[in-house]
């Protein structure tokens, strides 16, 4: 597209929102349609396919048998890692992860770690020695805006389709037995994305959408309407007003997207 | 883990999947399924899940790499940490860097790249599932993304491999036949004009022996040959659906 | 090693060094103290030590990722290897990926970025000491060193966090609330907008706790505002000092 | 060289071809001379410098006490590596392994691994945990052409020139023994390319011929004659009937070749 | 600085030394004034910021527990490291080392190594198993010349500082004890740089010396007035004599210095 | 493994391979060995074996790398994986930047630069095995590499160490002499000039020790520049015969 359709579509985008509208019919604090797909990939531990309207996203979990942290002897590692692969937008660049990748992974991370979603404490086969170590692998496959909550989503849905065989320590090694249980999940955190555009928030934004905003925030909310991670990106800013009234809508979105989903 | 496959092929000639030797795996092709690449296809080869995008022709940064006579093809080929039993670092491995290489060069044969000089074309491959036989598959998809993508092509590509499990020769090596067996022929073809842009062959074969696989590797590529232009008729009949 | 803290908060209310809840570390800012950067800024906050740095506007290589209409802001917040308890390799961290996106984001509202086109300006940031609170204290130091190099701005970005412990809200946590407490929020803001240009937050906070936690952020940035300015009004009279 | 004088050059070669003829004065399935030094390197386990034609090629084999891999816990470990040094030909620059080297070293190493030249097995020290890990180093000093086929005849020359110190264990521990003994070689694959010109199969292509090929295909053979790799390269293609050509005349030239060697 | 005003200051300080002055009145054998401040990273075992005119680096030491060198399993491991920072200077740029930062470190290195300035002996835990290493992490936080006799005195500095844990060891593990000792140090190497401006030698230069001078040669000194490292460095050359001189004076300097500061 | 050397010069004053202090090992210098590169040499010192290859002067990508008014020489020393004992990985250490650094300066002062201004010279230098005194032998062979190349030059570099071994100063010291022995002193020298244009040092010298050791690497240089010139003449006479 040239530089100038841009223009003329972001100021269309910009006078819609101040009038409470949307290029694509939705209200300033509606999601586009939410698809989910668990168990994709067999060969992976855990796994869901997240659609968001265009944008896709896919995550992977795999588990593995390494050593935990010094500081909590006792309790499972969790590593998120994401990946903007080139297919999934021109803009995306093959190479090492770059700060939007990073960025990316880590708010997702945030999510999940300090809603304490998974027992990692469940986790922890020898103390001090081994446990297990939870690789939620987010795979953003098509671009068409706020891959935060769609990635969100998928590393949760992911998680709650993981299953971990059975085993038991025989001579301090580790021996598998028949049988799998499901990882043991505690809490369903949900991000909830706003961009601020000619000073209004709204929900969700698609990509030409974020094209237009000044900044965006992401509040997460888990089961209990607590925020568990928030976020600011994009080089404008926010009132104090904004983000109280963001966070209130926030935990209004989580709850009615948790309930669609049955978590 | 060491569970030990006895047999890669039983009492009745049938493999661990019930197939017969000239059999392929069940093939699901869809082409244009990604709304921001210039063209795109899905690919499902047994349990192989394969996405394939092209973008381009474009612009190339920087412009010294560019060429004055014809468009610089690139491709990479990269598989999900998640893609296969033990994760996978998602830094290009150097089996990923030759794969990469060797599926451009399959692909460069079928296409007029002296149409866009100055430009770049990139094909870019996720292994979203890994189950042997991924850089045929591959080949597969990419051939029909660039198709998707509108690139003037000569021919489609299709791709297969045969190889030898339990002395018996097979074609279109499911992962435990891959790793079990004892030889794997991968084999790219221009139908229409009977080129062989892919043979790649690791194993132990007699001339015999390696004659029989090459030629079970081709009949394969036909097959798919005809799967991947029904996928293409099918987005055509779509899209004309959608515009009348 | 494995000493635990029992009580981040005593029987008085008071914190392990002795702190009121609303009570800022003491903090020591010195504009101007490197002769080669445009400008720069030195930052003590408890045991924070950070020093900030702004070269530019200059000219950006390779060209082609120079802006048209605006200049190009960069930053790094990088750790020196001693600066914390377990020696840090040099090369940059994911954390110090991600906190070189949010300081530079925090900043670029408070600069007139369209009155340099097809240049870049560079704000360095390197944390010498660390106990808490980095990123916040980098903000209020590189907008110092941006003032100090003399970038338009509209107006400084004054940081601070806030946070629980032991059930708690308290302001400005150092590294052993930060690590042992159960929330931290840290904010930036241009008083004079109030525009909120950072804000992030992990752990796990009620509807009230975080309305409590985040005014009183933003108190601490209003407080550290205030440091701000006197620290430059220091450097500009030192200065005519000299010049008389 | 001018690209003129380049393209006249390979309009020349070209039509020479077509006319079984070759610009240095070979038949089309001939080789250059080939000369092999082996024990160059006194410092490495073992070590070969080969001269096709103006192509040199060094290898040298380093031995080391390593883990093996999980599924093959008896058997030593063979790693091939291969450098494209930037003295070697102004179109080499350093930096890490780009395609090229990778795919020269998975060519060579296939060849050495299918066809089981090293017979692995027996540098298994203790199963499980300690194997002998065998580096194949492959370095090329000048690049006439046909690298593949010069450095498979430098690895395998490097490998038959290779000693292994012999060894006790005692209480877990390797304990070296005086004495050396050859490392157990029970194969020599030999690499044989063709280049494409003009529709027309050359073997051996040196630099020249290279610039001015379609495509290049190499197929290993080993001593009882069978292939044990191939590998397709270039932007062109190869008929099928080329390609059963190719395999007849492989097998005939590395036995001739293997014969030349005393292999 | 337009590089006409460059050429014209080189000319004017080219012209000074050889009348025996400099652009910043100093004599052509004395060095800057030397500010030396130590501890000054209580998160350090130990640190030191050193100021050489307007020149400054800091230079923190850290201690950890890792393995031996196989060649000398009874003593500590020392690791020299510099970081050119790009807040120093306008010609640093973040990454990876380049080669001024390693030949920085490493002639740091050499001369705390080769004089035995650790007593590394000292350092051993437990003979081939366990021993210290020190981590010297040199850090340029301005860069007005002469780099490496700043890094050089700041590594002493922060040795000299640097503060060991007590500790025992119980069934094979280091057990912390309270208290801590001094790093035992035994020598304080002193480097001394010289500039070769149109022919003559000059110490200590500054960033404007450097950007005129032929060539550069670091000498550095031991407590016995040995010579324990050399570098040349830059584009130029010295004559024999000029080397022999620039021992001799490099001997008294290094005395001088030493003396200053009671080392 | 653990061997241990007791004395490196025996009672009659001869080190480990016989020679005497002031006696150099044995060297072979052949000239122009490399097809490919503009300029080449090789060089046998002792057990050493380096070959040294120059390309240019050529055009410099990325062109803002290149100078107005000169060549940018660059230089690359590394070491083959199976150069020395235990296998070195092919990435450059610390050690082969230092030394590519050095060896770059150490030629620099040869050669008329502004003769070649906004163009390349590339020095690959790769040490095919290492036995003590590699950056030495390896100035020796670019020098002649550069001359090969006809690059103008002022005069060749001849390049050699002194050295202490159990109190006794010797030249151009092996392997087991530079490891065990308590001090190197690499030099490098353009004869018609008296200009050390390489000079490093390690160990442990009094003055004395090392204005000795300092001389005697100096007439280790002179005698090496006969030998260079020798093999340039071996070229150019056997060139010439070529040409009858």
């Amino acid at each position: 597209m040239s530089s100038i359709i841009v223009r003329v579509k972001q100021k269309q985008i910009s006078q819609l929102v101040s009038k409470g509208k949307r290029l694509d019919g939705r209200g300033l604090t509606d999601y586009r349609e939410i698809k989910i797909e668990q168990g994709v990939v067999e060969k992976a531990e855990g796994s869901a396919r997240v659609l968001l309207g265009k944008t896709e996203v896919m995550a992977g979990v795999k588990l593995e048998i390494g050593q935990p942290f010094s500081d909590t002897p006792n309790e499972g590692v969790l590593t998120v890692n994401a990946e903007l692969v080139p297919l999934a937008s021109p803009t995306f660049e093959p190479g090492p992860p770059d700060e939007n990748s990073i960025e990316l992974a880590r708010v997702v991370d945030r999510g999940i770690r300090e809603s304490k979603a998974i027992e990692l404490e469940k986790l922890c086969i020898e103390p001090g020695k081994k446990v297990f170590v939870v690789f939620v692998d987010i795979y953003v496959l098509n671009h068409d805006g706020n891959l935060i909550d769609a990635s969100a989503l998928a590393a949760t849905a992911a998680l709650l389709n993981t299953k971990m065989f059975n085993y038991e320590i025989e001579d301090g090694e580790v021996k598998i037995k028949p049988g799998f249980s499901p990882l043991p999940i505690r809490k369903h955190p949900v991000a909830i994305t706003f961009a601020k555009i000619n000073n209004t928030l709204i929900v969700d934004p698609w990509l030409e959408e974020e094209q237009t905003m000044d900044a965006r925030l992401t509040i997460t909310v888990d089961d209990e309407g607590k925020i568990c991670a928030m976020q600011k990106g994009g080089s404008g800013y926010f009132t104090p007003k904004q983000v109280l009234e963001a966070a209130k809508i926030a935990k209004e979105k989580a709850e009615e997207i948790r309930k669609k989903l049955n978590w | 883990m060491n569970e030990k496959i006895e047999k890669l092929i039983n009492d009745k000639g049938l493999r661990l999947d019930g197939r017969k030797p000239e059999e392929l795996r069940p093939i699901k092709i869809e082409v244009g399924v990604l709304s921001n690449a210039d063209g795109s296809a899905y690919i499902q080869q047994g349990k192989n899940k394969i996405l394939a995008a092209v973008y381009g022709p474009k612009e190339l940064h920087p412009k010294h790499l560019a060429l004055p006579d014809r468009t610089v093809l690139r491709c990479r080929y990269h598989m999900a940490p998640f893609s296969v039993q033990e994760r996978k670092s998602p830094a290009p491995s150097r089996r990923e860097i030759e794969l990469s290489k060797v599926i451009r060069e399959a692909l460069e044969p079928s296409l007029f790249l002296e149409y866009y000089p100055r430009t770049a074309i990139d094909i870019f491959i996720e292994v979203l599932q890994a189950d042997g036989g991924t850089r045929c598959a591959s080949i597969t998809a990419a051939s029909l993304a660039l198709a998707d993508a509108g690139i003037p092509m000569r021919d489609l590509v299709a791709a297969c491999a045969a190889g030898k499990v339990d002395d018996t020769i097979v074609v279109d090596l499911m992962d435990a036949e891959d790793k079990k067996g004892t030889a794997d022929v991968p084999v790219a073809l221009m139908p229409n004009f009977n080129a062989i842009t892919l043979l790649q062959m690791d194993g132990d074969l007699t001339m015999k022996e390696f004659e029989k696989a090459f030629n079970m590797a081709l009949e394969g590529c036909r097959k798919i040959y005809t799967l991947q232009k029904e996928a293409l008729k099918a987005k055509y009949l779509n899209v004309k659906e959608v515009e009348e």
